[in-house]
């Protein structure tokens, strides 16, 4: 563990750390606390998705049972939210093992894998809908009350800085991987999975280490959201929303990057934020001038924003890829 | 018919022909050789449009070839590739019937029936799908689908590849049949000796260089051939 | 326990259901087959279909059925000109690419019909709409007896354009084999274009059959493009037959699972067959090998 | 307090909207000698999958700002001006906590609709932690006053209050009909809205004499509903309860039509489509007889009957999510108008204690007991000759119920 | 014998690519397969190294049978190959490229890096170590592909045409590294078309043709075997070169 390669992580978490005391704004750190739940689950998705190359369109999956399980086992068992976290991380875990077990082997990839992610997603998406023990349609409601043994905060700020804790966690993480043994069988597979085989990497072991890992990251931010809004239901926690946040981050940020999910959606809900401020009264049209930009970053900057900062700021990039 | 000056091309910044001369004439068998990888089929690539050159010109029946495969078979230059490459999802018929897709439509019938009758094999086959006919099957198939486009010239490459003794040399008694009706013949191979029998005139490549060409009995008789295939 | 009468109705409604799921589902197969891509604007396409034979008949009167031929061939140009000009170059063959396009143009339809018509659930009336055949103890709805041998005939047709026309043989060379298909002088670019163009044709058609007896919404497309994965799937990824008999098949199981185990649970069995059929036989019923 | 003039037509709406625009955009010193406005925040989905619903809400509430400050303002605070600060939900409810703290930033003095659960469960819950008060519009689930939230209070009847209100007028006008309906199939969506609503009827509804012939659920959105009406072919019940959204109720009906599926009486509770006016329009045959327990607002109310003239002048149908919104500012103008004082401490004491009566509802005097308006039910309405008409309570009738309905 | 195989027969629907195919491969030796295009050389290895399951026969390594193992576990027990057509990870530099050939003894990562290092140094990448591996020539990529290979350090390294697309100059450099490798002990059998490194490399040869062993035995001998000069040049390919030889002497 070099210590260098943490500087840019350490100076991006740093530099977010410090917004709330800058701008007194809590709107801002709402926010904030919002894109980085998302973040979250980026970059859960970045490493299975990105890092290993096993593209999912139905991370819900996993972002739903960190919701539920956080929120049914402290609403049905009264669970401490800490542990009931520890607990989500695992289930989170275990999903993405099962899921992999399942489609890994039986050789599963490209679509055809994006495909059963997004199959878990919807099956899970319609069980919590009709289950009495995900409340059904009407969600699962915590009661609020703030204090820190309960997972919950008075003041937004204090939020934020439990989500930027575990994105910096997340980052901690990622970058650790990348500098790796697992890191570098994690890219071999991706590229090439023969390659990697007759270099002694085991691709199915790799591969489930790889999703459990990021079945973890994602439950995780599943859990952040279930503290914050201290509520869920179906289409929130197995939503397609949720499964195309956590793509779209990573492909527009940087693919397989360490900042690439953090980049990515600041990138987006800046951009939303600001198409929503001059769109008007007409519902849509925001999310029109979104989709054409999107559109237009995949024509003209393939590779993402840290793909555009490579090519125009070269040592930037290269300090903050790493 | 075929001109080609000095063409350099490769992928990706790595340069595969470096610089190569060949010319077809009317009615000719030309062989290209050479060992697995010089850049045989490189060459073809960038003659059937595939490949853009870096540089260099590719003149055919008196005009410059436009860099794209539409252009190259509506001049008439057809180019039937290394593993065949036939459509395995359709018929003898439709893979038949898709060689006049851009080139030679108007007389698709006639064609067809000539094609029928210089492999009668195929005719038997006409509605098998054709990924289950055998190799030698699907290599008379790739050649039949060329001939449907009315070649003013046709670049055989590798014909000989994956097929037994025995068909081989059916095979290069069929190329000769083809080109003994006046039908000038680009033939890109690694089987030398059954090559140069045919051939009229022959070029051999090494490392994207044409290293020895001439006649094709010259070329038989000269002692490097030996060392540039088998290393003596 | 239900009475043959119902069961063997009910049989009957799957069927017709089905053939309508499978006609959403032959264009995401038929681009599948060929790009090799999975196109994410698929629903949101059939919900803009959908709107416009809605806004042809409450705007000029004209009978969804009739808006079949103007709309199949509009969607095909829409269609051609999408490929074409957006997600080829755009892509620039990538796959992950060619996702976020197809996600992109998704959300612009969507909010694009969301701007135009809001968010509100729109339906058309005729008389026809309420028509049925009677026969003997059956009540079968006439429209969607129309929509069953609409979605048939349209299956025919583009058996018929696949395999005996030059610009099908052509799709479906590239479909397998682009490197001989270029050699043939096949410009596989427009191949692309008019098998997408084909795609968004057979939605519009699909959704001239199903407006007589539907809604739409701009977030209708979700709707119809699960089951539609699940159909191309089960029929095997690429494959026509594929997609009519496994649409067909989907309708029956959704209708009988409804029946028998309640419709909500019918859903889930959808899923299950989905999962079950990437697992252990991803090619599906009828495609081909990897 | 007079809300409303008496004598509306088009081209006072639309003289007093651009009254209002001037008003806000009058360079400040014009404005100097009154009292600053006192912002309101207006919370409603006008993006996504709700956004027709938060548009009527919106209209609602802007309207009700309109005619307050056109009387005059909040009196007792100097005729202040309400001010409308907005904020789009966007149809999740995260949206609608980032619109709240927003609206907190800008210094509200309470926060009105959400119009779904889910947002008005996450708003409300974000705007308790500023103790601001929050009044939700619409959304009816019974969690969203019984967590024991001091600031969330809500005009409208809730699930149970709407169910239990369900059940009795049905029972009422079965009976003052001799009682002709005996057995029932519940046909309900299959999240908890719809199966909890199934589940209490099937426990109730045999108390008072009726069979449950079948529950049928169907899931949302539903692509084919002509099994379910299969199955209700073959049960032939007397009385059918969907409780469906939109999209499967329209399906549903036209499927029931078209198969000759011909009850004594669609009952509906809380449905999306049977009380809604497009529903109404765009389907005369099917709707026809259709009875629905839900919101609405009150037919023989004059100045209920003036904004809807208003609204239908401006091309929007007069959907219940308007008068709901309509009243909720108003209720919430009356309590700044007791409390005397744009704070939040006080207007939440003062809703507390409101008996706020002037309102576009069938409700009685505002009684808010733990956040819900004790006063507040729904109604019974029923489609006749084309007409959403209220059937029940007779106190606010305006036709007779047609039971069992000629179909 | 470090590795032998026995009838091994790898079919593909009808089609058989080897036929019952026997070989051994000595250790500390240089062993090559040549034979023409599609004679199934390239099967061979993938079946030895595990990549495909033969439809008959054994695969012994050390005396052991290890015809079930997977690629990663022969790969562990130290037999490594290299693909005809190369395969870098496009992604990766050329130090990362080897570091996950390395990693599969050097769990740590420095470790790894020092051993990856090395390993370039020796086959002469040593000055290319942060190029992407997209950027090297062909002659660059056939040395990553060995590089990568050796990071394994493997007692058994199989080469499947790593000299095919090279220049003469870059064959002359490339013969001596390969020498060195088995020099340290590490035991090679390579597929190979350029016969000059074939001859000047290996020790014993056999010669594969439709998937039939058709000889075995020292270059030299297997190279005047009338059988392997029809199959490598055509029919009545022997008689003529014979003749031809004749002429000149």
């Amino acid at each position: 563990m070099k210590l260098n390669n943490y500087i840019p992580i350490i100076l991006v978490t740093a530099a977010l750390a410090l917004v709330p005391l800058v701008f007194s704004s809590n709107a801002l750190a709402n926010f904030m606390a919002m894109a980085l739940i998302i973040t979250l689950a980026a970059q859960g998705w970045n490493i299975l998705g990105g890092v290993a190359g096993q593209t999912s369109f139905g991370h819900a999956f996993f972002f739903g049972i960190g919701c539920y399980t956080a929120a049914m086992l402290q609403f049905h068992f009264g669970i401490n939210a800490w542990v009931a976290f520890i607990l989500a991380l695992v289930a989170g875990a275990g999903a993405g093992f099962i899921l992999g077990f399942l489609s890994f082997r039986a050789g599963l990839r490209g679509s055809y894998f994006a495909l059963i992610t997004l199959a878990f997603a919807e099956l899970m998406r319609i069980l919590a809908n009709a289950s009495e023990w995900t409340g059904g349609a009407a969600g699962l409601l915590l009661k609020l009350k703030p204090g820190l043994a309960n997972m919950q905060f008075e003041s937004r700020a204090s939020f934020l800085w439990l989500a930027l804790a575990f994105v910096f966690v997340g980052l901690v993480i990622s970058r650790a991987i990348a500098g790796s043994r697992f890191g570098a069988q994690l890219v071999a597979v991706r590229e090439n999975e023969d390659a990697a085989r007759a270099l002694g990497v085991d691709v199915l072991a790799v591969k489930l280490k790889a999703i459990s890992l990021s079945g973890a990251m994602t439950a995780a931010a599943g859990v952040l959201y279930v503290q914050n809004f201290l509520y869920i239901d179906a289409n929130i926690g197995f939503g397609v929303w949720i499964s195309i946040e956590a793509l779209l981050a990573p492909l527009v940020g940087g693919r397989g990057l360490v900042l690439g999910p953090l980049i990515g959606t600041v990138t987006l809900h800046g951009l939303g934020e600001l198409t929503k401020s001059f769109a008007g009264r007409t519902p849509g049209i925001d999310l029109m001038v979104f989709a054409v930009v999107l559109i237009g970053v995949v024509a003209f900057a393939s590779g993402g924003v840290l793909g555009l900062l490579r090519r125009f700021a070269p040592g930037l990039a290269r300090r903050i890829a790493a | 018919m075929l001109d080609v000056k000095s063409i350099r091309t490769g992928y990706g910044g790595v340069e595969v022909l470096r610089g190569i001369d060949l010319s077809v004439g009317q009615g000719e068998i030309v062989a290209v050789l050479g060992a697995n990888g010089v850049g045989k089929t490189t060459l073809n690539k960038a003659l059937s449009g595939l490949l853009a050159l870096t540089s260099g010109s590719i003149t055919f029946d008196g005009k410059p070839l436009g860099g794209s495969p539409i252009a190259a078979v509506e001049a008439g230059l057809i180019h039937v590739p290394e593993g065949r490459k036939i459509f395995p999802n359709m018929s003898i018929q439709e893979n038949l019937e898709l060689g006049s897709y851009r080139r030679g439509r108007a007389s698709r019938a006639r064609n067809m029936e000539r094609v029928y009758e210089t492999f009668p094999k195929l005719r038997q086959r006409m509605t098998q799908m054709a990924g289950t006919l055998s190799g030698g099957e699907q290599q008379m198939l790739a050649i039949g689908r060329g001939m449907m486009a009315e070649p003013k010239l046709l670049i055989l490459d590798e014909p000989s590849l994956g097929l037994s003794p025995l068909l081989v040399e059916e095979m290069f008694e069929l190329i000769k049949r083809l080109n003994a009706d006046g039908l000038p013949i680009m033939l890109v191979e690694q089987n030398v000796v059954q090559s140069l029998e045919i051939a009229h005139r022959a070029y051999i490549i090494e490392n994207g260089l044409v290293t020895m060409s001439g006649s094709a009995a010259d070329i038989a008789a000269d002692p490097d051939l030996k060392r540039a295939y088998l290393g003596l | 326990m239900y009475s043959p009468t119902i069961l063997i109705e009910a049989v009957i409604n799957g069927l017709l259901t089905g053939a309508i799921y499978a006609l959403i589902a032959l264009g995401l197969t038929l681009v599948y087959g060929v790009l090799h891509i999975i196109n994410f604007a698929h629903g949101a396409i059939l919900a803009s279909a959908m709107f416009a034979v809605w806004g042809l008949k409450t705007l000029f009167g004209i009978d969804p059925y009739l808006s079949i031929l103007v709309l199949a061939t509009v969607f095909f140009c829409l269609g051609y000109g999408v490929q074409r000009l957006i997600i080829g170059p755009a892509a620039k063959g990538e796959d992950g690419n060619i996702l976020l396009i197809t996600l992109g143009i998704s959300i612009f339809i969507e909010n694009a019909l969301l701007a135009g018509f809001g968010s509100d659930t729109r339906s058309i009336n005729s008389d026809f709409a309420f028509s049925i055949v009677e026969a003997g103890p059956f009540l079968i709805s006439s429209p969607r007896l129309v929509g069953f041998a609409g979605s048939l005939i349209v299956t025919a047709l583009l058996w018929f354009i696949m395999s005996r026309t030059d610009a099908g043989k052509a799709i479906r060379a590239v479909a397998r084999e682009k490197l001989g298909a270029s050699l043939m002088g096949i410009d596989v670019g427009h191949v692309y274009a008019l098998t997408f163009g084909l795609g968004c044709a057979a939605l519009a058609v699909a959704a001239g059959l199903l407006m007589p007896t539907f809604y739409v919404n701009p977030r209708i497309g979700g709707a119809f493009v699960n089951i539609a994965f699940t159909i191309v799937v089960l029929g095997g990824m690429g494959s026509i037959p594929g997609a009519m008999i496994g649409g067909l098949l989907i309708g029956l199981v959704e209708s009988l699972s409804g029946l028998l185990l309640g419709e909500s649970l019918g859903q889930i069995g959808i899923f299950i067959i989905f999962i079950l059929v990437l697992l252990l036989k991803p090619t599906g019923l009828f495609g081909a090998k990897a | 307090m007079k809300l409303v003039e008496t004598h509306l037509n088009r081209r006072t709406v639309l003289k007093g909207g651009a009254a209002a625009l001037a008003t806000l955009s009058a360079p400040a010193v014009l404005r100097a000698a009154e009292p600053a406005p006192i912002k309101v925040g207006i919370l409603q989905p006008v993006t996504g999958a709700l956004a027709q619903d938060g548009e009527y809400g919106r209209l609602g509430a802007e309207l009700a700002i309109e005619d307050i400050n056109k009387a005059g303002g909040i009196k007792s605070l100097g005729g202040a001006k309400l001010q409308m600060v907005f904020g789009d939900a966007r149809s999740t409810p995260e949206a609608g906590t980032q619109e709240v703290e927003r609206m907190q930033e800008e210094g509200v003095v309470a926060i009105v609709g959400g119009f779904a659960s889910p947002i008005c469960l996450a708003a409300s819950q974000a705007a308790s932690r500023y103790d601001l008060p929050y009044l939700v519009d619409v959304g009816v689930s019974d969690q969203i006053t019984g967590r024991g939230l001091k600031n969330t209070f809500r005009f409208a009847p809730g699930f149970s209050i709407c169910t239990a209100a369900a059940i009795q007028n049905l029972v009422r006008i079965n009976e003052a009909a001799g009682k002709p309906a005996k057995t029932v199939a519940l046909v309900h969506e299959d999240g908890l809205f719809g199966t909890g609503l199934a589940k209490l009827m099937a426990t109730e509804l045999p108390k008072y004499g009726f069979e449950i012939l079948e529950q049928i659920a169907v899931p949302t959105p539903s692509r084919d509903l002509s099994n379910v009406t299969l199955r209700l072919r073959s049960l032939n019940p007397d009385l059918i309860i969907p409780s469906t959204y939109y999209g499967e109720t329209v399906l549903l009906a036209r499927t029931m039509q078209q198969q000759r599926v011909r009850p004594k009486a669609v009952y509906s509770v809380l449905n999306g489509a049977a009380s809604n006016r497009r529903f109404v329009a765009e389907f005369p045959e099917a709707a026809e007889g259709v009875m629905d327990c839900n919101h609405w607002y009150d037919p023989r109310n004059e100045r209920s009957k003036a904004v809807q003239a208003r609204v239908e002048a401006v091309g929007k149908p007069y959907n219940y999510n308007i008068p709901l919104n309509y009243s909720s500012v108003a209720l919430l103008a009356d309590a700044l108008e007791r409390a005397g004082a744009a704070d939040r401490g006080k207007v939440i004491e003062a809703l507390n204690t409101s008996t706020f009566k002037d309102h576009l509802m069938p409700y009685g005097e505002t009684k808010f007991v733990n956040g819900q308006n004790m006063g507040a039910a729904p109604v019974s309405t029923q489609v006749q000759k084309g007409q959403i008409k209220v059937v029940y309570p007779t106190d606010f009738s305006d036709a007779k119920p047609i039971f069992p309905a000629n179909r | 014998m470090m590795l032998r195989t026995e009838t091994i027969t790898m079919r593909f629907g009808g089609l058989t690519a080897v036929d019952q195919a026997s070989l051994a491969v000595r250790k500390g030796s240089i062993t090559g397969l040549i034979g023409p295009n599609g004679a199934g050389k390239t099967t061979m290895f993938a079946v030895i190294a595990g990549f495909l399951q033969p439809t008959g026969g054994q695969v012994l390594w050390q005396g052991n049978d290890i015809t079930r193992l997977k690629p990663h576990q022969r790969a562990q027990l130290g037999i490594a190959r290299t693909f005809q057509i190369v395969q870098p990870f496009q992604g990766l530099n050329v130090l990362e490229n080897i570091t996950v050939g390395s990693y599969l003894r050097h769990p740590h990562t420095d470790d790894a890096i020092a051993k990856a290092r090395a390993v370039a140094e020796r086959v002469g990448l040593g000055g290319e170590l942060e190029q992407p591996a997209s950027n090297l020539t062909v002659a660059g990529r056939k040395r990553l592909e060995l590089a990568r290979a050796l990071a394994t350090e493997p007692k058994l390294l199989l080469l499947d045409e790593v000299l095919a697309g090279l220049n003469p100059s870059e064959i002359r450099d490339i013969i001596p590294v390969i020498r060195a490798i088995r020099d340290d002990g590490v035991t090679i059998f390579m597929i190979e078309h350029v016969m000059q490194a074939v001859m000047n490399l290996c020790e014993e040869v056999y010669v594969l043709a439709q998937g039939q062993m058709i000889a075995e035995g020292s270059p030299a001998a297997v190279c005047n075997d009338a059988g392997v000069i029809e199959a490598y040049l055509g029919k009545g390919a022997a008689a003529r070169i014979a003749n031809l030889g004749g002429a000149h002497a």
